[in-house]
């Protein structure tokens, strides 16, 4: 008459079981993100007509929704390459000048903070 | 201690150490603050001013001076009728999804999915739908060219009472329809196969069968309707704040704009003693349509 | 019901399903894009739908620290729930003197509205010094009136002679409840655990006056941080509207069967 | 050895009872209560370390709650004798807490600190000073103005926006055609009143016992909005939206003015993709009336520490720590240097920002809608739902005015 559940069957009670499932994702996802969140933005840089663009500064804005803080600078190597380290936002904004050329802004949105990144499409120089 | 108190002496003592947190947690929350309205009530007092007695002015000034305070009555009373309309449209939900129906599962699961919504977030999504120009409701209305003109929903004195009412329904239809659905699988089939030998027709068997052993079901249902029609505080004071004019204002919203809004915690206290009263009024006349014996059925 | 052919009732079925599914898919279909609900005419389907607005609403508002104090103040709620609830409607089961003014008293009680009892509520948990604390957020909610009358029904539904035979075996009364009852009637405790976790999840204007420290607030507080003047953050607002309904469907769906069950055990017999 | 544990345990007690009062006495801690700004916690938290790092001991609690939710919370407080030391509140709000004996009646400080006075535009320093006594100091400030659609303004062969009440009209008349509107507004905390001030309509008696809006004038400015409201001149969602229909409306692009204070600038900037210095303008009201819609702060007489309270506001308004609010949120604060050093900066980065701010500090003697009333949400809750009667063609204008000036009278006399 007094019903003893067995452990085996507590266990698959739903009222366990999800719970456990979701730690073991969310333990899985905190691995990733610690192994990927080292804050590095990185991307190339290039003339209008396709030509890498050799020592143009780029500068990284880290956006809310209001204003958008200058958070960084660089120059690029000669491969029009750059690179930024400890970037700490999850939405930030690259802009690359040469002279009186500009980029436009690009809005780079990440799935975490200081997640590495590298720009899909290169910052393309053109006039104002 | 137990021999002393004989049997019924030991029952009554541990009915007494049984219901002992429940009340305790009533008495804090429910109790005391309805005593302290009620004390508040007949005082003429603000947070920084020590209390006077009034006696029954702040009632006075309810009755003859505030014709806010009627419209709230009677809006609340016509919001009421979201009790009433929900449990109908659950009934016959809960009677089409009670079949052996291939994925009556999902039915149900989806038609549930509005009731652990915030309310704020229905409010402002329905807000929108019954926006006059970029609201749903007008487009699908113009586009199938019911109507020409948009219609202004919560803009309009006899349009917004029923946009809410719609809006409140369609959040607690989910709950209800849970509550019915049941109700209806715990009756047992072999009722139906009696009436179906007799060969009573549907309906019959509905009204003979269905609705009496749903009564407890439909009261359970019927309280909470007027308890939520009642606190629905929410969703009136994020869709039109008691607007256009006071068309949609509530006793609640009401309580709450004199109390904190203009400060008046003397007369916000008179009108909730005025709608404590007033729903003792109705629970009890539902007490009495229930077969007299609600406390117990339910 | 013989089966007049599914498909009218399938028809209708649908018919209902899309008017309760239409404000759920704007509202997903808003928190992937953040477009201006107002523009006219209304566009169908989503333009340039992303997740990010649901990595902004876990950054601006302290996300983790919301939740860990809704579910606590959850879970408090629903162990109170469902303890203080079957004692009370255990002691209902038995007769004893001025059972109905009990009864009745509890059902006048239901008829109070919180926002009427703010201020007396807030003073009462400032004298126990429960401010600003998980057990003074989830006091209000230990015990609710519906679901002592849905266990009492539960209770009810169960024969007598199980009850009376316990008793010859000398099993006082917490055990018989604890032992007989509970197994029983695990229908109602899914009825009272999906009720007062949707309730205590969705409580909005409790919080608010009880804690002053912002890392004690629980989630639907942060509500505030989307309805900013200044920003226009409604992709965000739609996303953290849908990031609270989760945890209320997650414990919906886990009880959803024995949630049906119990409530039909108490209707009928009562 | 258990003696030996015993007396060990109570010379530790007795030390922490020494320690204790000497650590009270010098901690002291306020608390900060702020009207809806949690998205800018990281320049209030900034405030709060320069301040509290240039005092060892001394802790500041910032709460911040939603606009309808902040007055629950301030009175339960105030009830529970434990308010907030410091509190911002929006609009007349703040005087009617003044009126009703809950805050600290800043002149004497004021007086002593000059150089703090003088910080400040006197005319929004003077919204919140009641009987000659000040009650609070500008936190961040705004009136309304006119934006308009300069798209829709040339589509109707408009030129400029227009400068006289029945300019303002027939240009409303005008663009109020297929899908568009003429003229939205906001409309709470009289933000409204503009469109009276300019027909010389008078809410009350200069001496503030009396209602004096009864008139023929008054009618006839109802009825002309009214009859806009009935059909395409004036927006319908005027009279009963409230934030976001009204600005999201607008930013849709389908309406041709707009009357609101100018933090709506931001909010329709990013719901319209439309907007920018060609296609928004941004103009005085006709007459240049403007309804004062600013935040002040307030100590609470019941602080327990108000000379800390005052030095923590006057430290966050000057100039160096008002600076991080005013160029971050691009909001004006009153503090009259740092607000013509952020236009002429705007000028540069933003014009169309600039055109709107500008018309915050421009014509500030004309400010309309601000009555300093000890009980002023019961007059507008007397007057309001009357006008919406008259604006949504439910009653005529003349018996809604009689109807209004009858609950104006009846709150002034209770009040």
């Amino acid at each position: 008459m007094y019903q003893r559940t067995r452990p085996v069957r507590r266990l698959q009670n739903r009222f366990v079981l999800v719970p456990l499932v979701l730690a073991v994702l969310v333990a899985a996802w905190n691995l990733y993100v610690a192994l990927h969140a080292h804050g590095v933005v990185a991307g190339r840089v290039v003339e209008a007509d396709g030509r890498p663009a050799a020592g143009a500064t780029v500068i990284l804005y880290e956006r809310d929704f209001i204003t958008q803080n200058e958070r960084g600078r660089t120059t690029t190597g000669p491969d029009g390459g750059f690179r930024f380290n400890g970037n700490a936002s999850h939405l930030v904004q690259l802009q690359a000048r040469q002279g009186a050329l500009r980029s436009a802004r690009v809005t780079l949105r990440l799935w975490f903070r200081a997640q590495d990144a590298r720009l899909a499409q290169p910052l393309r120089l053109g006039p104002g | 201690m137990s021999t002393l108190l004989g049997r019924q002496g030991r029952q009554t003592a541990m009915v007494a150490c049984f219901l002992l947190p429940s009340l305790a947690v009533f008495l804090l929350y429910r109790i005391l603050p309805l005593g302290w309205n009620v004390w508040l009530s007949f005082q003429s007092w603000s947070p920084l001013h020590p209390a006077q007695f009034i006696g029954l002015d702040n009632y006075d000034e309810m009755l003859r001076d505030d014709d806010v305070f009627w419209t709230a009555l009677r809006n609340t009373l016509v919001f009421m009728s979201s009790a009433p309309i929900a449990i109908v449209l659950a009934l016959g939900i809960a009677l089409l999804v009670n079949s052996d129906l291939r994925g009556a599962a999902i039915y149900r699961t989806i038609v549930f999915l509005s009731y652990p919504l915030m309310t704020v977030a229905v409010a402002i999504i329905w807000r929108w739908m019954y926006d006059e120009r970029g609201g749903l409701i007008n487009f699908v209305l113009r586009r199938l060219g019911l109507v020409d003109k948009p219609l202004a929903f919560l803009q309009s004195f006899d349009l917004a009472m029923p946009s809410v009412i719609a809006a409140d329904v369609w959040q607690v239809l989910g709950f209800h329809m849970i509550i019915l659905l049941t109700g209806l699988q715990s009756i047992p089939p072999h009722l139906y196969e009696a009436a179906r030998v007799d060969g009573a027709p549907a309906w019959a068997r509905f009204w003979r069968i269905t609705v009496p052993m749903l009564r407890p079901s439909l009261f359970l249902c019927a309280v909470i309707g007027i308890l939520n029609s009642f606190s629905s505080f929410d969703l009136v004071y994020v869709m039109t704040n008691g607007g256009p004019g006071h068309a949609t204002e509530l006793l609640i919203t009401w309580i709450y704009k004199t109390g904190f809004g203009q400060s008046r915690f003397d007369y916000a206290a008179a009108l909730t003693v005025a709608q404590f009263a007033l729903l003792l009024v109705l629970t009890f006349l539902a007490h009495l349509a229930s077969g007299g014996n609600a406390g117990e059925r339910a | 019901m013989r089966a007049r052919g599914m498909w009218p009732r399938h028809a209708a079925l649908l018919v209902v399903c899309a008017i309760m599914l239409v404000p759920f898919y704007w509202v997903v279909k808003t928190s992937l894009t953040g477009e201006n609900i107002y523009a006219y005419p209304p566009r169908l389907l989503p333009q340039a739908p992303h997740l990010f607005n649901y990595v902004d609403v876990w950054y601006l508002i302290p996300f983790p620290r919301y939740l860990l104090n809704s579910v606590i103040v959850s879970l408090l709620a629903v162990g109170g729930n469902i303890v203080l609830n079957a004692l009370a409607a255990y002691a209902l089961t038995r007769a004893f003197p001025g059972r109905r003014w009990v009864v009745l008293l509890l059902l006048s009680c239901m008829l109070i509205p919180f926002q009427a009892t703010i201020i007396p509520a807030y003073l009462i948990t400032a004298r126990l010094g429960l401010l600003n604390s998980w057990l003074g957020l989830a006091l209000p909610m230990l015990s609710t009136i519906v679901c002592i009358f849905v266990f009492k029904a539960a209770f009810e539904a169960v024969p007598r002679s199980l009850i009376d035979a316990a008793r010859m075996d000398g099993l006082g009364d917490l055990r018989i409840l604890a032992r007989v009852l509970l197994p029983l009637c695990k229908p109602a405790i899914a009825t009272n655990v999906i009720l007062s976790f949707i309730w205590s999840w969705n409580n909005f204007m409790w919080p608010l006056i009880v804690t002053r420290d912002p890392l004690m607030q629980t989630l639907p507080l942060g509500l505030a941080r989307f309805l900013s003047y200044v920003e226009d953050t409604t992709g965000a607002l739609y996303a953290f509207v849908v990031m609270v309904l989760v945890p209320g469907l997650a414990v919906f769906l886990m009880a959803q069967k024995e949630f049906m069950r119990g409530l039909t055990a108490g209707a009928t017999k009562g | 050895m258990k003696r030996r544990t015993f007396l060990a345990a109570t010379t530790a007690a007795a030390t922490l009872q020494l320690a204790r009062p000497a650590l009270a006495q010098s901690s002291r801690k306020i608390s900060f209560l702020t009207w809806n700004i949690a998205d800018a916690a990281d320049i209030v938290n900034s405030w709060i370390a320069d301040f509290t790092k240039a005092r060892p001991g001394v802790e500041v609690e910032w709460l911040d709650k939603k606009g309808p939710e902040l007055p629950a919370f301030y009175q339960t407080q105030l009830v529970a004798g434990t308010p907030p030391d410091i509190i911002n509140t929006q609009g007349a709000l703040g005087l009617e807490y003044a009126a009703s004996g809950a805050l600290l009646d800043l002149t004497p400080l004021l007086a002593r600190q000059a150089d703090v006075k003088a910080r400040f535009n006197a005319d929004y320093l003077d919204n919140w000073a009641m009987e000659g006594r000040n009650w609070m100091l500008p936190f961040y400030i705004s009136k309304s103005l006119m934006f308009y659609n300069k798209t829709l303004f040339a589509k109707a062969g408009l030129a400029g926006p227009p400068t006289s009440f029945d300019e303002l009209m027939n240009a409303a008349e005008k663009i109020g055609t297929g899908d568009n509107t003429g003229f939205i507004t906001l409309n709470f905390d009289w933000l409204y009143w503009p469109l009276f001030a300019m027909n010389a309509v008078q809410l009350l008696t200069p001496d503030l016992k009396a209602p004096a809006f009864n008139t023929a004038q008054a009618a006839d400015v109802m009825a002309r909005l009214a009859r806009g409201t009935q059909g395409q001149a004036v927006d319908k969602i005027s009279w009963t939206g409230r934030w976001v229909e009204p600005l999201g409306a607008f930013a849709a692009g389908r309406i041709g003015m707009l009357q609101a204070h100018s933090p709506a600038y931001y909010f329709v900037k990013g719901q319209g993709p439309w907007v920018n210095a060609d296609t928004l303008g941004a103009a005085q009201m006709p007459g240049n009336w403007a309804t004062p819609n600013s935040h002040g702060l307030g100590i609470s007489k019941g602080s327990k520490h108000p000379e800390l309270a005052w030095e923590f506001i006057t430290f966050i308004t000057s100039t160096p720590q008002a600076a991080k609010l005013v160029n971050t949120r691009r909001i004006l604060s009153a503090n009259k240097e740092l607000d013509a050093a952020l236009l002429a900066r705007l000028e540069k980065e933003e014009p169309l920002a600039a055109a709107v701010l500008r018309t915050q500090v421009e014509h500030t003697d004309r400010m309309c809608g601000n009555w300093r009333l000890a009980h002023d949400s019961r007059i507008k809750e007397a007057f309001y739902p009357e006008l919406q009667n008259v604006m949504l063609g439910r009653k005529d204008a003349k018996t809604a005015l009689a109807d209004a000036e009858r609950k104006v009278a009846r709150e002034l006399r209770r009040a």
